[in-house]
């Protein structure tokens, strides 16, 4: 019985976040915790991202002195991620905000409820009378 | 090295879980900024220093003071459990699921 | 003018956009002729590297470093016509109206559109489509009504997971690969791509971009968004933008995923899209999700012309895709004038001629009425999937010829409606001259094309030509002067230093 | 039934995403353009770390999209809480306590003089003006926190984000000009290792910090300044 090895370890985490975290998006009902699921299932994607860099037994893609000390780690990755960090934060910004502004216009944080409201809040605007015999209105949106 | 590794890994996912099924938000809050850490962690062992810092700074430090501060003004701040005080139509069915 | 400055096309845009809301406090028109002069800048830049390029390609190595280590743009027919759309669309489609941070966030989507068209660099497209994303959550959210920050949020999410997943895919493609650049991808591909994992990859990658792509299993958000916003906005969203996502589906599947099963998969998605979008389009009862969903329907059948293999393809997607990006933005914009509920507007065509008409034109135009461009799109599309002659495809063919009856159904019920005899309660107002401007440009494009239609078939095959000829994609990337010196590709990837293996040598794993 | 659906979708995916893993190269990726830029960053771009050769080199226009996606995140927060909406309690807020306001008073020059560090610094050790732009904007927002009646001046932070903005696609449009390549790197690659090396990626980067500062900063005062959401 072997252990297995580090980047299995590692993979299996990068793999779990990404689960967890898109688990999180389709079951949660709270705003904030759709959001949090969101940072968690970026989190696993950055991961699984900086893992497609790494080699055994290499160092940092920063050259100390003059001459490299052995094989690097790819430093490809490492730059896309850096990106993908940032570019999430603003994106969970975005969303926060837009969280606090429904939330004040529609007095809801809650997803199903947003979204019945949404609907009645397009018919309105449409002219459409509120109509309760509609045919469920889940048969309408393609998702 | 190896078992530390697993470790923070699995302080990581577990956070994660914590993340989804805690009651109470401020505390999901806690739990993703645990996640950041472990994460940064992580990324100092797969020799990621430049990652693991941008990770630290922004994963756990920025996007949780955002986040706090977005529940400060939700009034979504204490440590009850936030899934039922909302006085609405649908309660928040599957949010613990 | 050198193919290089290319990247102003990109870079102006954004430098304007960077700039107009803080000029913007001091003088909002000053902000507003900026950002003009950026777009036209930018149109200027795009046009003569056509003209200088006539029918040629090219690939410019942004920051000057060579193409599979650095960022490589390719410009080709398709990517520059595309590109050359988003400033021209841009101004069309400018929100007049809005503020400083508006107008920079248009600029900042317009400079994402145009990169998506010319980038050669699966994680380069990536961060543009991000930044194409982000921009337009901003322009819904920025509407005053609070349907439309609902909206957002609920695009927002799903957007960001669709993002997600493709980062998953690109992480895979990397892994199996360890290149970002599309050329070189696609010397690779055959040897590391054409397995499960690939199709995986492809998977991946197709449901993140399908997000923008209205591509069946998650445009949700579609009919929210377009009915919560401003004419202009929508058109753009369904003119443009969708359009761009959809090119950079074509390109990975031209060049890295060349495999029957992909090309299955998106004609299975698309068939399902094109159901699922005319049906509620069919039982939409107010103006603006009617054309919502017919949007998603119609971007169904874009995603089941690409699917067939080679030029006949991709002449039909084109066709298909262009003649949307055409029709759709001017009906929003006559929606808008109108809007509302169906059973509301009985009669309210009658007096306004010059709308109703040009309504009537793109109508048969969308339904595929002999003599207009639709027809010849939609034609083209059945004929080349009956030409494959594979199951699937024939299934595909029978749905958009199935489709094409229920949008005539729909429309036609809408336009018996306008031009109804007896009033409504209420005669909505006509308002603003510019919409109409818009819309009757879009019409006489749409009437002029088909005095053409000879040129206009023999530009989209030499497109389409150009478009499927990987050799031709990969020589203009990688095999420029002073590139192909030391190309690690050329190295047996079995060899290379000491962490390159082969792919399916991996002891630790075996282990 | 939904959550069912649901669940199946993620564990499908999740057994998917596994099984995946027994044919990928993990540990041993193939690098094929990794090993190009280790061979040659240094020397081509003068920065001792690679990743900064990158990110601001090679990947030179990801990072300007990248602080584009920053700018219009922050914009959209702008348009969405919007700038006019001040918190009518705003002025009751009590002040922060001895400890938090000491503490903000001390760590303010503390965090400018650790932000400009890491962000001059970037092209040589781990750090660059992402991380050091958030840690001057945590130097400017501390003190927010102590005394919510003073606010961030948004007119000025503006400036700053767009003036930065403009440094950065300046720099790129220079070089268009002299090399005929946007954003190549420019000036004289120095000594590896030395402050004043690397040509234009020092000068980049200073812009990136100050632009993710000032953009970050601003993002967080109109958060706080925004008023609660269920009044």
């Amino acid at each position: 019985m072997s252990l297995p090895p580090l980047e299995i370890v590692l993979y299996a985490g990068a793999v779990s976040l990404l689960i967890i975290g898109l688990a999180g998006l389709v079951m949660s009902e709270h705003l904030v915790r759709l959001v949090l699921a969101l940072g968690v299932a970026e989190a696993g994607g950055n991961l699984l991202l900086v893992l497609t860099g790494f080699r055994q037994g290499a160092v940092a893609p920063i050259l100390l002195g003059a001459a490299p000390s052995g094989p690097m780690v790819d430093p490809i990755p490492q730059a896309l991620v850096l990106t993908a960090i940032v570019i999430g934060v603003g994106v969970q910004a975005l969303a926060l905000a837009l969280v606090l502004r429904v939330r004040r216009a529609y007095g809801t944080v809650h997803m199903s409820a947003l979204r019945a409201r949404l609907v009645e809040d397009l018919d309105e605007a449409a002219g459409l009378p509120p109509e309760g015999s509609r045919e469920a209105p889940g048969v309408e949106r393609p998702v | 090295m190896y078992w530390i590794t697993v470790l923070v890994v699995a302080v990581m996912v577990l956070s994660a879980l914590a993340v989804l099924l805690l009651p109470n938000l401020l505390a999901a809050v806690a739990a993703s900024s645990v996640v950041s850490l472990a994460l940064s962690v992580v990324f100092v062992i797969v020799r990621a220093p430049d990652v693991a810092m941008t990770e630290a700074a922004v994963g756990a430090g920025l996007s949780g003071v955002i986040l706090v501060l977005a529940l400060r003004r939700l009034g979504l701040w204490g440590l009850g459990d936030d899934n039922r005080p909302q006085p609405e139509r649908f309660s928040g069915t599957g949010d613990d699921a | 003018m050198t193919a290089d400055a290319v990247t102003l096309a990109v870079a102006l845009p954004l430098l304007a956009g960077f700039l107009s809301p803080a000029l913007g406090r001091s003088s909002r028109t000053a902000a507003q002729w900026l950002g003009w002069a950026a777009l036209a800048a930018s149109a200027a830049v795009l046009w003569s590297v056509w003209v200088r390029l006539d029918g040629g390609t090219a690939a410019v190595a942004v920051g000057g470093f060579r193409p599979p280590l650095g960022i490589a743009f390719y410009l080709d027919g398709m990517a520059l016509l595309f590109a050359l759309a988003v400033p021209v669309v841009t101004l069309l489609f400018w929100p007049r109206a809005g503020t400083p941070q508006q107008f920079a966030l248009t600029l900042v989507l317009a400079a994402a559109a145009t990169g998506l068209a010319l980038s050669g660099d699966i994680f380069n497209l990536y961060v543009f489509y991000e930044l194409t994303a982000v921009a337009s959550f901003g322009l819904v959210a920025a509407h005053e009504a609070r349907r439309a920050q609902a909206a957002a949020l609920r695009y927002l999410l799903l957007s960001a997971a669709g993002s997600v997943l493709l980062l998953a895919g690109i992480a895979v493609v990397y892994l199996r690969t360890g290149t970002l650049n599309l050329a070189h991808l696609a010397t690779l591909a055959p040897e590391r791509l054409q397995d499960p994992v690939g199709l995986a990859a492809f998977a991946l990658m197709l449901l993140g971009l399908g997000v923008k792509a209205e591509l069946f299993p998650v445009n949700g958000w579609v009919p929210e968004v377009y009915s919560s916003v401003s004419g202009r906005l929508a058109g753009l969203l369904a003119g443009l933008v969708s359009k761009l996502a959809v090119l950079v589906v074509v390109r990975a599947l031209v060049l890295v995923f060349p495999r029957p099963e992909a090309a299955e998969l998106m004609l299975v998605l698309g068939t399902l899209g094109i159901v699922v979008g005319e049906l509620a389009a069919w039982r939409a009862r107010d103006l603006r999700r009617q054309f919502a969903f017919s949007s998603i329907g119609q971007l169904g059948i874009v995603f089941v012309a690409f699917s067939v293999p080679g030029p006949a393809g991709i002449v039909a997607g084109l066709a298909v895709a262009l003649h949307h990006l055409l029709t759709k933005p001017a009906l929003f914009l006559l929606a808008e004038r109108w809007g509302g509920a169906i059973e509301g507007l009985r009669g309210a065509g009658r007096g306004q001629w010059l709308a109703s008409t040009l309504f009537i034109l793109f109508a048969l135009s969308l339904v595929g009425v002999p003599p207009l461009p639709g027809f010849w799109a939609k034609l083209l599309t059945v004929m080349s999937l009956m030409e494959q002659g594979t199951g699937p495809a024939r299934a595909g063919a029978v749905v958009v010829m199935a489709a094409t009856v229920v949008e005539a159904a729909y429309l036609f019920r809408t336009l018996g409606v306008l031009l109804a005899r007896e009033s409504g309660a209420e005669s909505p107002q006509p308002h603003r001259g510019p919409d109409l401007a818009t819309a009757s440009l879009a019409g006489l494009i749409l009437v002029g094309s088909v005095f053409a239609l000879r040129p206009l078939g023999d530009g989209l095959k030499a497109l389409a030509a150009q478009a499927v000829d990987v050799d031709g994609y990969v020589r203009t990337v990688l095999g420029g002067p002073g590139m192909a010196v030391s190309h690690p590709a050329s190295q047996a990837p079995g060899g290379a230093g000491g962490g390159a293996r082969v792919a399916h040598v991996p002891p630790e794993i075996a282990s | 039934m939904r959550n069912f659906t649901s669940l199946l979708f993620a564990g499908g995916l999740g057994f998917f995403l596994l099984v995946l893993a027994a044919d990928l190269p993990l540990g041993a990726p193939p690098m094929l353009a990794g090993q190009g830029v280790l061979a040659e960053g240094a020397a081509a771009t003068g920065a001792a770390n690679l990743v900064t050769a990158v990110v601001l080199a090679y990947r030179g226009i990801d990072t300007l999209g990248e602080l584009s996606i920053l700018f219009a995140a922050a914009a959209g927060v702008g348009l969405v809480l919007g700038r006019a909406r001040r918190r009518p309690d705003a002025e009751a807020d009590p002040e922060g306590g001895f400890i938090l306001l000491a503490a903000a008073d001390l760590l303010f020059p503390l965090l400018v003089i650790v932000g400009l560090y890491i962000v001059l610094h970037g092209h040589l050790t781990p750090g660059g003006g992402f991380q050091g732009g958030v840690v001057l904007a945590a130097a400017f927002f501390l003190p927010l926190l102590g005394r919510p009646r003073n606010a961030l001046d948004h007119a000025v932070i503006g400036w700053i984000e767009g003036l930065a903005g403009a440094v950065f696609v300046g720099i790129g449009l220079w070089a268009l000009a002299a090399r005929g390549e946007f954003l190549a790197p420019l000036l004289g690659k120095g000594t590896l290792g030395a402050l004043f090396s690397a040509g234009t990626l020092p000068l980049l980067y200073i812009a990136v910090g100050l632009k993710v500062g000032a953009e970050i900063a601003g993002l967080m005062s109109t958060l706080q300044e925004t008023e609660a959401a269920g009044s």
